[in-house]
């Protein structure tokens, strides 16, 4: 019955990181724009939702620096939702704290790229590392928001700080 | 049941390499062929706008539309001018949320005052109802100025009768209530509900979404002001809803849509309205939807509502005993022994309902996952979603089964153990 | 033309012994087979609820669905996310009276306060407009306090330009006006009442019923802020209608109808909304009649909306020629050489137009009689009732010929003499 | 072209009486409740409209006495619409003026019968003189309404009166 197709859905690494998410935090209270965090970070935050099955996830960062060369050196989320929007955020922590904006940017591109190929792109495990694991929800485009959830939180919340 | 199947094309297909086993009908139920014939045939053969014509054409299109009104009419018990057509279920409540702010705003005849609302009067809904039957009313408090009140939803996912009984009081304007619950599965004890609000003067409203499709009802006998269901929901089109509304209300009621065919003089400034239905229904009117629904009446009426009404009890029992029996699924509503409809919404404890859907889905396996617009009701019972199996008057004992079994294998596989 | 023709099954038929002479798509348009394939395809193979469930079939549904609307923007020049689904045009123009209102009400977010009314606000209309571009502006009018003031109508049919540059003032808030007259035919100068209700500030509501299905439009090019037409009169079903908005206007408004489908989270008491087009669509969308639609659009496209407005002008030019050469006929608007849709309303001195509508069905002519939902403009043309012919892509000349012999048959007939 | 089934429906009858109509008004002003006229006659009106075309009619009746044996000593109607409500109208005032209350009803509903027959009643002209001009009208069931118009007013207002 559990085809190979929801193996390589729900790979073990997605699994895993839904089960142990990374970076995720009980509570974010809302930010006001242009909050600066008590270690001085530029901050800013999303909340995004997907409105076909309800699942939610607020992304904050903290940036040291200004434009493409500020470093992530805050990032926490909250999130409740499915195991492949979960795991996503928990990879996302896991891919962009500690980056350069211009080096997150580029990484949700190509997990932006991935997600949308249906398939036909074979995603590079040097570059991507543990979000390479998400290959195989490419190939379900229902699923493509739920792991691209936590990414268009993340994206927006960067957005505000330009 | 072969027979049945058959009339249904859209049940066979393979979905990811299985037969679609088509659990969701509570969302939409599918269409037999001669619904669909039916609406073909007068595309083919008399399409006119009715009300409006006087050619021969015109004219048969009429009459098929209103013959459809009175067949839909007598399905549930209700003359023929107590029925609105509208879009959907959710439709036909703003209807009369929106009539009763144009009547609080001084709008309509003279008697449309009996419909005024403002601060002081309440209005009551229940902690189970789906956001069409709340936030309607929700509205309609914001923009008069009453009060929304809810009655409470125990434990089991049943309503608490005993604050209902407190709840309702003479300042109580309308109680909105739905029949049957679309999670839980439930069956209100709405005689004693209307008891309640009638003691008090208060209008009751069903939602009869859940309850039409799959009981024989009367909506008269029911003693109900006002009841909405939908086509989509009882083998018909997407398209069309129904307004039920006791004839003498519908009567003093101001208009909600306005424009052509619901009048009769009009001036730059002013326009006079014509009598219900029509005044209910502005515009080109969902005319093939109208006939398609009768034909899906018909297909209903021929197979029985007390044979469906019973094929589906087997069926929510067959769910309910099944589910109940996997270890670290939770059924939300009450178990065994309460009468139900075809439907049982489960929480599969650590695998959010869109995973179990997901997996479900592999083995061409369609149900329902989230909050099935009852966010409320989730929330009173302690979930954030669920996963949903509703089944119809073609849904097979393997079908439920194989649900079952599939169900079982959640867990498991995504590493839950208990 | 033939082949055209043999599209449209319905077309070949007897009436009263005479081949159908269809001149009633003014009222109500036929369907080609493959509009008709296209929604029965859809409910043989993936009818599901859209935007609310995730197994195969939902999904495909939901695709389906956002492609329909994808088709019908760009069919008239406009963004995706500015085309909402009505039931028809007129629920469209009370969406904008209602939501509207709600915001006069305090409703909505703080951005809605921009289309807040009250006393001293002014709504202009037009007296040649339909009731359904008509009421629904008189009410909000009466919900609000504003005032509804019109531009008049000339002798000619044709609207008063220049009382309209003085109407249009600074206290204008809307300005409601039809594209295309379904009764005197003319294309209104759209551009023109743009700029002036522009130039204060005041918002562009087109009816676009007339024009959307017989002429090649762009409303992004137009302008319009917003736009309404109904599939049934562009060869799609019944029961389904679009609403144009300007995506930053939509953005701001408050909902109109609420309930499932249009919301992020809800309690008891409140409710938060959706972005457009979802804030609007409440319930169980019209999945099938949209489709539909898209596959009309599909139809007309393929035809060429450049084509279709040519030879309409060809039928228009053969009807007017042809019945002002009758005696004792006149015709409603502009004569000869203006250009107008495929419509010509007439009057035949002596005798009501119910007695000329039955003379033309007997002859087996399809021909629409009465005020046309436009009693304002009848009256102001010295009418209670007229004869309407109106042709599409299907008609042929020998149809509207023959209209004109027997429409000169009716005087002598019922003993007028001249 | 000009069929005899036109001319069935439209008989010389039905036109002469729509050409001159009789016991038409130019004005008929609403009426109280209760209103007797200045010739101590009971009187009602009543206004009724097809929605189909728009034809209307307002029917006035005024009687002597009491019950059904009471006499409609007044009858007038003003209206617009087409030749068949309008020749209707003119033949009700023909058929009522002058006779009972019960007289009228028996008529109203002889001619109610023979026009919904769709074409199955031979009516007896002895009876129903002018009003059997109507039969035609009963193979078009969407005209029906039409000739019913004036004698539905009249009904309405007989029952004002009751
Ligand atoms: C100019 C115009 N506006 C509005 C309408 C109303 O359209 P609908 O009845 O489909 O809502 C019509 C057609 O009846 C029309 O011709
Ligand atoms: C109980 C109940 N009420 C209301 C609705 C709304 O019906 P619709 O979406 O057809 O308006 C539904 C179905 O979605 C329902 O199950």
């Amino acid at each position: 019955m559990t085809s190979s197709a929801m193996q390589q859905l729900y790979q073990q690494i997605i699994l895993d990181h839904a089960k142990s998410a990374h970076g995720a935090v009980p509570e974010l209270p809302t930010l006001d724009a242009g909050s600066v965090s008590a270690a001085g970070l530029r901050q800013a935050q999303s909340h995004q939702v997907n409105t076909t099955c309800g699942d939610e996830v607020t992304v904050r960062v903290g940036l040291t620096g200004a434009g493409t060369d500020a470093e992530i050196d805050e990032f926490a989320w909250r999130g409740a939702g499915c195991s492949i929007s979960m795991a996503s955020a928990s990879v996302l922590n896991d891919t962009v704290r500690g980056t350069s904006v211009a080096e997150s940017e580029a990484m949700l591109n190509l997990f932006r790229e991935m997600l949308r190929s249906r398939g036909t792109i074979e995603p590079d495990e040097e570059v991507l590392g543990d979000a390479a694991a998400f290959a195989g929800v490419s190939k379900y485009p229902a699923r493509v928001k739920c792991a691209m959830l936590p990414w268009v939180a993340f994206e927006a919340a960067l957005l505000q700080l330009r | 049941m072969l027979r049945i199947r058959n009339d249904f094309p859209v049940l066979h297909q393979l979905v990811n390499g299985h037969p679609l086993n088509y659990l969701d009908s509570g969302a939409t139920s599918q269409n037999p062929i001669s619904v669909m014939e039916a609406e073909q045939e007068y595309y083919e053969q008399r399409n006119a706008a009715v009300h409006r014509g006087a050619h021969t054409l015109a004219f048969a299109a009429t009459e098929v539309f209103e013959a459809a009104r009175a067949t839909v009419a007598t399905f549930v018990g209700a003359p023929e001018n107590s029925i609105v057509w509208t879009s959907n279920a959710t439709e036909g409540v703003n209807l009369v949320s929106y009539s009763f702010s144009n009547a609080s705003l001084g709008l309509g005849a003279p008697a449309s005052a009996r419909f005024r609302l403002g601060a002081g009067d309440e209005i009551v809904v229940t902690e189970m109802e789906h956001h069409s039957n709340l936030i309607p009313w929700q509205q309609l408090a914001l923009r008069t100025g009453a009060t929304l009140r809810f009655i409470p939803v125990l434990d089991d996912g049943t309503l608490d009768l005993a604050a209902a009984a407190q709840i309702v009081n003479p300042r109580t304007r309308l109680l909105a209530v739905t029949h049957a619950s679309n999670v839980v599965g439930t069956i209100n004890p709405i005689a004693e509900l209307v008891q309640l609000a009638h003691a008090v003067d208060a209008l009751v409203f069903l939602d009869a979404c859940q309850s039409v499709p799959h009981l024989a009802i009367d909506l008269t006998a029911l003693d109900v002001d006002f009841a909405v269901f939908s086509g989509h929901k009882m083998l018909g089109p997407t398209g069309i809803g129904v307004l039920y509304g006791k004839a003498e209300l519908l009567a003093d009621m101001p208009p909600f849509l306005t424009g052509g065919s619901m009048i009769t003089t009009v001036d730059m400034q002013t326009a006079e309205f014509l009598a219900p239905p029509q005044r209910f229904e502005a515009g080109t009117q969902r005319i093939s939807q109208a006939l398609a629904l009768a034909s899906a009446v018909d297909y209903l009426d021929h197979t029985g509502m007390g044979r469906i009404r019973a094929r589906e009890a087997e069926l929510g029992r067959r769910l309910v005993e099944g589910v109940t029996s996997i270890p670290g699924v939770r059924l939300l509503g009450p178990g065994v022994g309460v009468e139900r409809i075809g439907l049982a919404a489960v929480d599969v404890a650590g695998v959010h309902a869109h995973d179990v859907g997901q997996f479900l889905d592999e083995a061409g396996i369609a149900v329902r996952v989230g909050h099935h617009c009852a966010q409320p009701l989730h929330r009173r019972l302690g979930v954030t979603a669920s996963t949903r199996a509703s089944t119809y008057l073609y849904t097979t004992d393997d079908e439920v089964d194989q649900f079952l079994a599939v169900l079982a294998e959640v867990a498991p596989f995504f590493g839950v153990s208990r």
